[in-house]
């Protein structure tokens, strides 16, 4: 089976219909969709009805504090089409407010749950942002760039200082661990 | 009961100590001895997968390396158990549950320590949400080299522990009772001032005769307001309190 | 004993309690909890409740260099190791443009079609010990490890073999080895019909399993279920087939279903799906044999590799569903961003939550099991 | 749920179990099993292969590698050997071998062993030797391979010119890498700072590798510069030693050092290079002035230090263009003169003052010098051949290599021989049997030049490309034998007729002193118009003077001085081939330390521009 000639041609007629909607067919079943903030909802609408992209595969949150920018990729499968788009937003980073996209995708409570937990973006609409993995954690979002997760280990904890006989033995002798 | 539930505001420096084995009668010493050796014949694990370590317990237990035919045993409960098996890197989050539930086995109870994750971070060196050193919250009575260790070298530490249990020199669970106040002084350093369990070790240390210079101290006394919180909370416990009170006035 | 840090809350009427169903328990696979409040041993709400495996794996892979997160990434589910190494060294392909060549395919095969097995039988065993039949258990794990054995034999390693590394893998095969697993797949399938007495044709097995944790196709689609729990309901979907990789299009498989999508559905399809991967590895076999060649492209210098700035979603069949790697390079020597999509997020997290729901106290650590559920893949 | 009895399980089935009451248990003994032959168990590391390079340390993920520093073992910069072995910490180890993979000897390896068991943490610290965590010398199981290597150890071709088209010119032979192939290049290093240790001048050259990698040539230069003003003819004629302690050396080619230096020099404008060469040059005088005499490598390096560091320097050379050897000895088709002119531009920009056509003596005499000037440094270099004085010598068509290449750099002509055998193994003798070859071709077209040297074929003291290119020229090059005579055409022809060669049977004697024995029955005549003798050179000091000849001490013919090149004289420094052989990088290493003593006598503290970065 190989992805069928005509999806991007028809995929394009269908992104017509948004605003702020850039196409980019890539190698091996994947199409890269860059869509703005607010088409993305209706995009994911009509990737659905329209196309069958019923399988939210995932959605990643990228951080790029250069541009003060989060990047939300959702990433749709169609069981039809058999490819993968994936839709790329970049949202504001203060505040880093997007909608929620639970009422499309079901399975975007879980990974609007882990972003808001990885990375602070608030999903408006989204059932559960309750804390999941982090409960015991009051630091930063640890996904942010800025977070600086070695130092926060030898803030946190404590290394081994070993003294083997051996390290001895060569420390007596004028050696040692070099730095 | 007054040895395991000590009074608000009470004050008992006095240090208590288990005779050492030359201050102990012959018939003692020889009983005590045949206990350690039945002790070390019959290790029932935790049933608590902590991390990775955990995959290579299933073979261990079943039948290709069989540890059943040396005594151990998995148990599903911490009261009954006697050793506990961290396999593997602890979370912060994982490591409180740890702590609960080394406390609620029955002493004497031992702890190994799986893989690299527990000595000194492992993989997971640079994680912020991995605790790098175990012995620093619990007392730990051996580790294990490897990531993750498989199960013929399960087997070798379990049969090492059993040696030194029988000899009666696996003796870490002691140190918790002894040196209490550190450990729970590094336990909240990472949890949070905010954090107790409900076990009294304390009055577990003067039970078992391990109560130290080192038991109590300033973490210690903060626990003072939740156990004048527990008793508050458990109404059977409340006459015994002005039992207490009225023999001191 | 209560849990750390209570509160004191007016009790319930006696008959609706809550109950922390681990980390700490047997019936629970690797360390997870789950609360359920109760209503008698109905089950009126499941929360999940993750995070105990916690590492921060894909903070860590930021800081690490491409090469050196082959280690790292096998660690991200223990059960079955070997599709999460695929599915980042196929991210990394991507993303640096290397060619695997023919032989380092066919391996990489052989290797996700044997972890798919060992998932398969740790699995079967687990569940079978929720169901009380421990036997089952025994079997599957000293099956199991006579694949293991082959894996030590082959990466040097039991469980965490960092084994496939962007470009191929990391070692030619030893002398010998296919006719050992040969005679290991001949071993397996004598032992087939044993287990299916043991366990699919156990009256106890279908009694307890038989209209468990039912998920119909709809829900399934609409959950976002994957893998063997989306063809236990039904749909005849495999990422092998349907977004093949590697020498996938060469290789002659079902896709095996069922369409009760129940405890029991979920676990005949696992137990079609280990006859299907005897038949990969015995065509795998029959190949490996007559093909010779390097076993991986040459690699620049791993402490002085950029990767060209780009992004890569790869997606690998593993025994327990769909995995996905998401990799952003911004063309320095580490990953700026690897995000890692377990199917486990959402079978143990949302769609646990919502089978538990009406079901009975007892099913809950079955149905875990049924679903297949990975907990350090949820918590990465 | 309404759901299709479809299975409908049965009691019996599985009483099947009881049917392995019958079989082989599967249960194993309970002792650890042998491990697969490529286990991944605990580290062995063969110390005599492992040079201490700390690449495992790099490669690790999880800072599990520590280096230790082991005092007795072999400690030989040069050879790229540190007294450091690795250690491993097992509360960090990952057991995912690309140390192994990585290593640049192979000394590293995992074992079969798996079982540590302990409570002492301390024990999970380990040096690994080749016996194994427990010394049980357990056999070795994941273990480098061939086709498993993670370094790249073959080298980037340079593109240069064919025999062909070299033969009768002086064109530079070496094209220079693209940047592709730099690039290539420069990414197989692997960062271990052997090189560093080696080169006598200590350059950062893993630091400018990865400038260039990164395609950041600027910064490369920087790093360059930071210890080298002779970046142009270093990256042409230095002598690598960095490349022979180069850790990748070890089992495959070294990183191209040398060339990748040209590289990055030559990516930029010469303009843009000395703007960078000239960064921290200090703004103020300090009204102190230096007189250097001699503008080879090791004079002008001092001159391009002292000048930065603000003080007034002038330059005495006495040929008619500055450089020295590398002017006067190097060949054009390895040193363009163009390239080393600008490297002396970029010295002259700093305010250095080269006067040539400037011998120190009757015209301008030493001991004036000495009083115009706070400072003085000697770096006059080894002006003067060396005979072999075999019977034959004094004739007139026996020549001085020295001479010879003197002549053709300032373009005199030469009666070019038909004929002619050099005696000398060196890259001297490589150089002038090469010069004289190229203008034989252009001459007559065709190409009659034998070498003679001393040392066996595997022992020359000239780099290995030298020989291999010069046979490509057609020089006949001939090991193992040694000058016995200059015989003339006839016996009342007063031509020359050739050079008589014995067999070399040893070279050094017992005490390793020079003393050549020869086997007498294995004599050759080569015929020749003329023989070059290029066995050495010596230094011509006559311009000091008496009293200060008197003055200075000496050892064996040289001015004896200090670790900074400070003479017994105050006031008066050596450095150089004068001093201490053989090449540019050591005169350039030497000509920074005395800079830094000069400046400390000058009072300037112990402020060094290495400080003042």
């Amino acid at each position: 089976m190989t992805q069928p000639k005509n999806l991007p041609s028809s995929l394009d007629i269908i992104l017509h219909e948004i605003p702020g909607v850039r196409m980019t067919p890539k190698e091996g079943r994947r199409i890269r969709v860059d869509s703005s903030p607010d088409s993305l909802p209706a995009l994911l609408e009509l990737l659905k009805g329209r196309m069958g992209f019923m399988h939210l595969s995932a959605i990643s949150c990228v951080d790029w504090p250069e541009t003060d920018e989060f990047e939300l990729i959702y990433h749709v499968w169609s069981y039809e089409q058999k490819s993968l788009v994936s839709a790329h937003v970049s949202i504001s980073r203060d505040p880093g407010r997007f909608v929620s996209v639970y009422d499309i995708h079901t399975p975007a409570g879980f990974y609007e749950r882990d972003i808001h937990e990885m990375f602070g973006v608030v999903f408006v609409g989204s059932p559960n942002l309750r804390k999941f993995i982090l409960t015991s954690w009051d630091g930063p979002p640890p996904m942010l760039k800025s977070f600086d997760t070695l130092g926060y280990v030898n803030e946190t904890y404590g290394w081994v200082d070993y003294q083997p006989d051996w390290l001895r033995d060569v420390e007596g002798k004028g050696g040692g661990i070099e730095s | 009961m007054n040895d395991q539930v000590p009074v608000v505001g009470e004050e008992r420096p006095e240090t208590c100590r288990a005779p050492d084995a030359e201050e102990r009668s012959l018939w003692r010493r020889v009983m005590d001895q045949f206990a350690d050796h039945c002790r070390s014949r019959s290790l029932f694990v935790l049933h608590y997968c902590t991390g990775c370590g955990a995959v290579e317990l299933p073979p261990t237990i079943t039948s290709r390396f069989d540890m059943e035919r040396v005594g151990v045993s998995p148990m599903v409960t911490p009261r009954q158990a006697d050793l506990l098996l961290i396999t593997g890197y602890l979370s912060v989050k994982t490591l409180k549950r740890v702590i609960l539930s080394y406390e609620q086995m029955q002493s004497p109870k031992y702890v190994l320590g799986f893989g690299s994750c527990t000595i000194n971070g492992g993989m997971y060196w640079n994680s912020y949400a991995t605790v790098k050193r175990l012995d620093q919250y619990i007392p730990v009575d051996g580790f294990i080299a490897g990531c993750m260790p498989r199960p013929e070298a399960v087997q070798q530490v379990i049969l090492d522990l059993m040696r030194r249990i029988d000899s009666g020199q696996a003796n870490a669970w002691r140190d918790y009772y002894l040196d209490y106040d550190t450990y729970l002084g590094r336990q909240a350093a990472l949890f949070g001032e905010e954090w107790h369990t409900p076990t009294d070790v304390v009055a577990e240390a003067r039970h078992y005769g391990y109560f130290g210079p080192g038991t109590t101290g300033v973490h210690t006394a903060r626990l003072k307001n939740y156990t004048e919180w527990a008793l508050n909370q458990i109404p059977e416990l409340l006459p015994e309190r002005g039992r207490n009170e009225k023999a001191r006035t | 004993m209560r849990p750390e840090n209570y509160s004191p809350v007016q009790h319930p009427p006696s008959h609706e309690y809550e109950l922390y169903f681990g980390p700490n328990h047997p019936g629970i696979e690797g360390n997870y909890a789950i609360r359920v409040r109760l209503n008698g041993d109905v089950i009126q709400e499941a929360i999940a409740d993750g995070g105990y495996l916690h590492r921060g794996f894909e903070k860590l892979m930021e800081q690490r260099l491409w090469i050196q997160n082959i280690a790292l990434v096998p660690r991200i589910c223990v059960p079955d190791p070997v599709p999460m190494e695929e599915a980042y060294a196929r991210a990394v392909e991507a993303l640096g443009g290397l060619e695997v060549p023919e032989r380092a395919q066919w391996i990489r095969v052989m290797m996700l079609e044997i972890s798919r097995i060992c998932s398969h039988l740790f699995t079967f065993g687990g569940n079978a010990a929720t169901i009380g039949l421990y036997t089952n258990m025994f079997w599957g794990i000293s099956m199991r490890d006579l694949f293991l054995d082959l894996f030590e034999e082959i990466t040097g390693a039991r469980i965490y073999h960092m084994y496939i590394t962007p470009g191929g893998v990391r070692r030619d095969l030893p002398e010998g080895v296919l006719d050992r697993l040969e005679a290991t797949l001949d071993e397996m399938e004598r032992r087939t019909p044993e287990f299916e007495d043991l366990f699919f044709d156990n009256a106890v097995v279908i009694k307890r399993a038989r209209g468990t944790g039912v998920i119909s196709l709809r829900d399934a689609l609409a959950w976002g279920v994957t893998g063997p729990n989306l063809r236990g309901s039904g749909l005849p979907s495999d990422v092998r087939r349907d977004d093949p990789y590697l020498v996938y299009p060469d290789l002659e498989f079902d896709i095996p279903t069922e369409v009760e999508g129940d405890a029991l559905a979920r676990m005949r399809v696992r137990k079609a799906e280990v006859v299907q991967s005897i038949r990969i590895l015995r065509q795998v076999i029959e190949r490996l044999r007559g093909i010779e060649g390097p076993i991986r492209c040459p690699l620049p210098n791993p402490l002085a590799w950029n990767i060209p700035a780009g992004e890569a979603y790869t997606r690998v069949e593993s025994s327990k569903g769909e995995v996905g790697f998401f990799a952003v390079s911004d063309g320095g020597p580490k990953p700026y961003r690897v995000h890692v999509r377990g199917p486990s997020q959402m079978h143990a997290v949302q769609v646990l939550e919502r089978v538990l729901k009406g079901g009975r106290l007892e099913d809950v650590a079955q149905i875990m099991f049924s679903l297949d559920a990975c907990p350090p893949e949820v918590d990465r | 749920m309404d759901v299709t009895p479809k299975y409908k399980g049965s009691f019996v089935k599985p009483l099947k179990a009881l049917s392995h009451l019958f079989r082989e248990p599967v249960t194993l003994p309970m002792v650890p099993r042998p491990a697969s032959d490529n286990y991944r168990g605990f580290h062995v590391n063969d110390w005599e292969l492992c040079v201490g390079c700390g690449t495992c340390r790099q490669i690790c993920d999880n800072a599990a590698i520590r280096m230790i520093h082991i005092p007795g073992l072999p400690d030989d910069p040069a050879a790229g050997l540190k007294p450091r072995r690795p250690a491993i910490d097992y509360g960090r180890c990952c057991w995912c071998a690309l140390c192994v993979d990585i290593c640049p000897t192979g000394s590293l390896a995992l074992s079969r062993e798996y079982v540590h068991v302990s409570p002492d943490m301390n024990t999970y610290f380990i040096l690994p030797d080749e016996k194994g965590i427990h010394g049980l010398n357990f056999p070795k199981g994941w273990a480098k391979t061939d086709d498993a290597d993670l370094l790249d150890l073959a080298r980037q071709p340079m593109p240069q010119r064919d025999p062909d088209s070299r033969g009768d010119n002086f064109d530079e032979i070496v094209h220079g890498y693209d940047d592709q192939a730099a690039i290539l290049e420069a990414s197989r290093c692997i960062q271990c700072g052997m090189c560093h240790e080696a080169c006598p001048a200590n350059m950062h050259a893993p630091e400018y590798i990865r400038a260039i990698w990164e395609g950041d040539k600027e910064r490369a230069v920087r790093e360059i510069y930071r210890t080298n003003p002779f970046p142009e003819v270093c990256g042409r004629v230095c002598t690598h030693r960095c490349e022979t302690a180069c850790s990748i050396g070890k089992r495959g080619a070294p990183i191209a050092i040398r060339w990748l230096k040209r590289h990055a020099m030559a990516a930029l404008d010469d303009e843009r290079v000395r703007t960078i060469a000239l960064e921290g040059k200090v703004e103020d005088r300090t009204g102190k002035s230096v007189a250097v005499i001699g503008s080879g490598p090791a004079g002008l390096t001092a001159a391009f230090d002292l000048a930065k560091l603000g003080h007034a320097v002038t330059v005495f050379e006495a040929k008619p263009e500055p450089g020295g050897m590398m002017r006067y000895g190097i060949p054009e088709y390895r040193l363009p003169y163009d390239r080393l002119d600008a490297d002396i531009a970029v010295i002259r920009a700093a305010g250095v003052d080269i006067r040539c056509d400037s011998p120190v003596g009757p015209d301008l005499p030493m001991d004036k010098l000495r009083d115009d000037f706070d400072a003085v440094m000697l770096a006059t270099g080894l002006g003067a051949g060396r005979s072999t004085r075999v019977p034959g010598t004094d004739h007139p068509d026996v020549k001085s290599a020295v001479a010879l290449l003197d002549a053709i750099t300032r373009g005199e002509s030469i009666d070019v021989p038909g004929r002619a055998v050099v005696i000398g193994g060196g890259n001297v003798a490589f150089d002038i049997a090469r010069s004289l070859a190229r203008l034989q071709r252009k001459t007559s077209g065709r190409v009659d030049m034998t070498l003679v040297a001393l040392e066996e074929r595997d022992h020359m003291l000239a780099d290995e490309e030298e020989v291999v290119e010069a046979r490509e020229e057609g020089v006949v090059v001939l090991n193992g034998r040694g000058p016995r005579q200059v015989v003339l055409a006839g016996p009342s022809d007063k031509t020359l007729g050739g050079l008589e060669t014995v067999r070399c049977l040893s070279i050094f004697d017992e005490e390793g002193r020079f003393h050549p024995k020869y086997d007498d029955g294995d004599v050759m005549l080569h015929e020749a118009d003329m023989v070059i003798e290029a066995i050495g050179q010596a230094s011509d000091t006559g311009y000091l003077g008496e009293d200060l000849t008197e003055a200075l001490e000496w050892a064996r013919g040289r001015i004896e001085v200090g670790a900074d090149g400070a003479t017994s004289v105050s006031g008066l420094w050596a450095a150089g081939d004068m001093v201490e052989g053989p090449d540019v990088i050591h005169a350039v290493a030497a000509g920074h330390r005395v800079a830094e003593s000069i400046h400390r006598f000058l009072g300037g503290g112990t402020t060094t521009l290495e400080a003042a970065e």
